[in-house]
């Protein structure tokens, strides 16, 4: 998951790389732009990339112009960012830029450093242009980054003299980082050498693996919570992650309430593919509990966008009788209005038919918009169901039996 | 003999008390699978289903010389440690149940696994099954029947709607295999297209893949020199960027992961691209021909 | 460099590892005891082995007890050692001992982790009666110790049930000590589970690397400062470590003031070989400075047991000719009467010879019993003639010029 | 060719910058050895007895690709990094003067050598020298001279006594070899004798060992498989015990490391022992006989 620049450079800080002076500032604290020595860079705090060209990066020359940039930035929307914070720097003179990452290489298994000459730039493009003004640097899984190899880096993009201990010393600190974080990517973009003579990180990217966030508390101390790799859960996601299960929301108005995260994907793709637009995506991880998969479907029900849900249980570790019994207990509970098209398949299968047979004799009414298909219906058959469906809502409702 | 697994494989089970390890444990020994001890550090001395518990690997193989296979159950937190202490006592094949291993980790276990010229498959895999004959993990065996099909796919639920669009058109298969929807993997779809191809029990694969990584374009050179037709079903089209989609692994990062690039690869390698399920017994049979 | 068994049972409660309570009492602290629960085990603190069978380990049911054990021991010298500590431990009640030991296998070059189902006895000896009974668990250097290796060693030395992970914890600790701490064993015998459920480290042996000593300062805040491997430095090895050289105190005549470490252990045996009884060993290390040629001359002069000074100089990186100024300066300042049989030869040797020779003519009374050899005398016929000089010295003093 | 270094061999300095290091490059250079480049970080483009110095082993390689061996001269807290980058910038022999590593550096760093096949000599090496041809180190020339006697030595003064003896006797060395007076050397007795049992122009060994640690005992049993009579030479038989005399391995620790048993290991093994220098020469002729 995505850092804020201004956390990147608070790991930063921590780990003793040298960032610019810096305050962050919100709505609520803009008084600080009193305690800064000006000039100073403005940079908005969102995940957008190019920053620069999108205008979220000003400079200003005292406080009054400091206060005008910041306000016109605060709250603002960029690529569907709301802009909350910005972080004020101290500007300033730049003698050369450099690169420098830490990445996981996902073909060779490995973690790499890559680093250049060129900073400030896409990268992509430099390593485009010009392959070999990209130095990679190889570390197997596990193995530290011994000094020689830090200052072998450092001297490679050319910091040499009075420049290679600090050099080599921030790359270490990175390294180090990004292994004691669990990154899977901490870049700096540009690291520069400063007219005055200092190196400085003068951007920062980080990516933490959020499967690894269970021990780091000390980064939930400083406010960096579960989010999307990249941009902020909304307020039905955070309340999913609090529940415990994964959910993302889309902009269809078919909700889905599949098990498995893999076929959660399929499902998504199969209601665009015959014409449907979906809600969300969900999943209920293995084996999930009652209370659990009656938040899932009250998530779904609740959500004023969603006008047809799409169900379907391939009954594996998640038991099919479990899940019958979920939708029952919460249909009785909540007596929903919209149609809800499902299929049922796998371990427990006819104990799952069973219950949510008794059900629709005992509340016929209640389960009328309900329909459970089988094993032998293909699951296409059933999808194309739910986008017909999902049309006809937009109809007047018909009447009549729509129990099988 | 399937590939992987096979009727006479012995296998240990790490996590062995766990609530799901401890129904699964039911369930493979039910199949046949042979389930010959298991792992709780501090349980020894316990049964699992008639299965003895020990506190460590090495005691197991004291006990049991001839298992060569491991199902890991354990948390997060533990498995790096299950699976090195797997490696370490002899194991050859260790199949990762759990989920959401930290990438760091799973990157250092592969690396040892590497050294040691062992297989690990998942994390966050279903398992394995060569129907009718052996099953690791918790795929439900109602999913499939015997046959000639190889199914190799991230998802533990797309490859039981696979085994399923395979076995209302009339196929069987021959092992399927659960890759895991972590994103670093122990196995990735080349090391079991390897396999297939060189298994005498398997026709034809059906490969499924979903948006993230770079699994899928690592094999498409693979796929070009195969013997054997490959069906590929790539899921995650309609998925957003930078939002992970349950699977840790199921992510589209930048420009990594669309699965519009992995279609690309992949048809431009000679595999045949099923847009949704129930096109894939199509192709399978456009490609097998007459045989079927 | 080994520790006292306090000093290791200190660094074992930084690593979590359980000891029993204590309090470590000298002679200016025994109000100490009334803060103890009794019965306690006293134990004096000195390198000597086998302390039980020495008397070194006693037992105390109340505080007068206590205090005259305590009063017993303290200031007593056993083998050479004085006491000037004592532990003073609450008493456990065993259940099960235990063996466990981390150190550098010297042949293999690795670490080994030896453990044993029995502890509290002379491991070599189970080694030796029963080698089954010693379970050796080798890591490569700089490898960390995984979580499931503590439990394999754990299980395999009888830790098991609610033990294993507490057993496990211990192993990992103890192997975290040993590599952050620069240890080249750290040994815990017996570590017990006592009979009311608890494991424990009943005794602490730990010996440091002196040579990684420097990146250790949490050591030093400790009190754990430069000793010999076994035992406390002498007024004179103080001396010597603070002016930077090695230095040991022998129980012979005869002053040894070598060049070089390893010559320096050859000088001892040739001495000894010829009949006579070295002093001292010394070592000027490489290219010594003027300031500690003369600190080193200076403590062989100023120790009433030396009666003669063996010099020898084989010029490498340490040349003669700084080595004969040093000398020459130190006789024209101090005047000693005690004298000195040398040889020099090697770099700068012609150089030096002059040097030697222009202070004769010069100060010819001062240099009247200083003799230096040359590249063509063995320098068995030198420490020959220094042993002869050195029982003369027993004798009336003779006469006539010395010089060659 | 002599054994370890000739003639030929290209040599660059790690830390040549030093006082030290300048010192005896200057002695090395007069000796005719090929000093081609030096290390210290931070001063590239510096000149050190007009041997150029860059930043890293991997810049000198760049600019002198054929250099083979290394020696290093930094302070012991940065040996360790200083032999891993030899090791990983292509080193192949690594000559360590640096005294008093700290011991699992010194682990840490043969561990890796072991694993790419590098040779190290020290730590606290003197250094080697095969007299007339070339030396890398700080031995003084004035102790050497060319000859068919093999020298392996841990400490360096004794290095020159037993050459220095041999030389007034008329012997001359093919190569004398500084193992270091640190207790976890690189290289050890055994390494050097087999080198000098294949050398040509190697008749006979004298090998001078001292208390502490096992590399004379772990000698032993090559000794009795050589073609080539072994003198050796053990000091520290009046050595106290628990204490280091000078060089950090030359310490009895209980029952390890003392001169009478390392004596009697190679005694039983088939070597001369020289119970004073002055008998080395003598026992040289008697087992040489008639070729000298």
């Amino acid at each position: 998951m995505r850092l804020y620049e201004y956390e990147g450079k608070r790991l930063f800080a921590r780990y003793r790389l040298p960032v610019p002076r810096n305050v962050v500032v919100d709505g609520t604290s803009l008084h600080q732009l009193r305690n800064v020595v000006y000039p100073v860079v403005i940079k908005a705090q969102t995940f957008v990339g190019s920053r620069g060209k999108a205008g979220l990066v000003q400079f200003a020359r005292d406080e009054n112009e400091a206060r005008d940039r910041v306000c016109s930035v605060l709250g603002t929307v960029y690529s569907g960012h709301k802009i909350d914070r910005v972080l004020i720097e101290e500007k300033v003179r730049i003698k050369k830029e450099l690169y420098l990452a830490i990445l996981v290489d996902r073909l060779a298994h490995r973690i790499v450093v890559m680093s250049s000459r060129y900073g400030g730039v896409d990268i992509e493009e430099v390593g485009h242009n010009q392959p070999d003004a990209i130095f990679k640097y190889y570390f197997s899984p596990g193995s530290i980054m011994h000094a020689y190899a830090a200052r072998n880096i450092a001297s490679e993009i050319g910091l040499e003299g009075p420049f290679l201990a600090p050099g080599a010393g921030a790359i270490s600190d990175l390294y180090r980082l990004f292994i004691e974080l669990d990154c899977k990517l901490s870049e700096i973009n540009p690291l520069v050498l400063t007219a005055d003579g200092r190196l400085m990180a003068l951007d920062a990217k980080v990516d933490l693996d959020e499967d690894a966030m269970f021990r780091h508390p000390e980064l939930a101390a400083m406010g960096i919570v579960a989010r999307h790799e990249v941009g902020e859960l909304s307020e039905r996601e955070r309340f999913a992650k609090k529940a415990g299960f994964p959910y993302v929301d889309l902009d269809g108005d078919i909700g889905v309430f599949p098990g498995g995260a893999g076929f959660g994907i399929a499902a998504i793709d199969l209601i665009e593919h015959y014409g449907g637009k979906p809600a969300n995506f969900m999943d209920s991880g293995g084996a999930p509990t009652q209370d659990k998969l009656r938040a899932m479907l009250g998530l779904l029900m609740d959500n004023p966008r969603v006008r047809v849900i799409f169900g379907a249980r391939f009954g594996g570790i998640s038991r099919c009788d479990d899940w019958a019994k979920a939708v029952v207990q919460y249909v009785i509970e909540n007596r929903p209005t919209k149609p809800m098209i499902m299929r049922m398949a796998g371990n427990m299968e006819e104990e799952g038919r069973k219950i949510i047979e008794k059900a629709k004799s005992e509340h016929g009414d209640l389960f009328r918009k309900i329909r459970v298909y089988a094993y032998d219906t293909p699951i296409e058959e059933v999808i194309k169901e739910t986008v017909r469906v999902a049309r006809e809502q937009g109809r007047p409702e018909t009447s009549g039996d729509n129990n099988r | 003999m399937a590939i992987i697994i096979d009727r006479h494989t012995q296998t240990i089970v790490q996590g062995i008390t766990g609530t799901n390890a401890a129904l699964h444990v039911k369930f493979m020994l039910d199949y046949g699978t042979r389930v010959v001890a298991g792992v709780t550090p501090g349980k020894a001395g316990q049964e699992v289903a008639g299965v003895p518990v020990y506190d460590t690997v090495r005691d197991c193989l004291k006990q049991h010389p001839d298992a060569t296979v491991s199902s890991i159950w354990v948390p997060p937190r533990s498995a790096m440690d299950a699976i090195l202490e797997a490696i370490d006592a002899g194991i050859k094949s260790i199949i990762v149940i759990t989920e959401r291993i930290p990438m760091h980790d799973m990157l250092f276990a592969r690396h040892v696994a590497g050294q040691k010229n062992v297989m690990i498959i998942g994390g966050n895999t279903p398992g394995v099954i060569s129907p009718g004959r052996s099953l690791v993990g918790m795929l439900p065996r109602i999913a499939f029947q015997p046959g000639r099909i190889g199914t190799v796919a991230r998802s533990g639920a797309v490859t039981y709607y696979v085994a399923n669009s395979l076995n209302l058109a009339g196929f069987g298969e021959s092992t399927s295999v659960g890759l895991g929807g972590d994103p670093i993997l122990g196995t990735n779809f080349e090391d079991v297209l390897r396999l297939f191809e060189q298994d005498p029990e398997t026709d034809a694969v059906v490969m499924a893949g979903e948006i993230g990584g770079v699994y899928e374009e690592l094999a498409a050179p693979f796929i070009k020199e195969m013997g054997k037709p490959v069906i590929a079903y790539i899921t995650g089209k309609a998925a957003p960027q930078g939002k992970r989609l349950g699977h840790a692994g199921a992510i589209i990062e930048g420009n990594m992961g669309t699965a519009a690039g992995k279609i690309v690869a992949l048809e431009q390698n000679g595999a045949l691209i099923a847009p949704v399920l129930g096109d894939i017994p199509v192709l399978l049979k456009r490609a097998l021909g007459s045989v079927h």
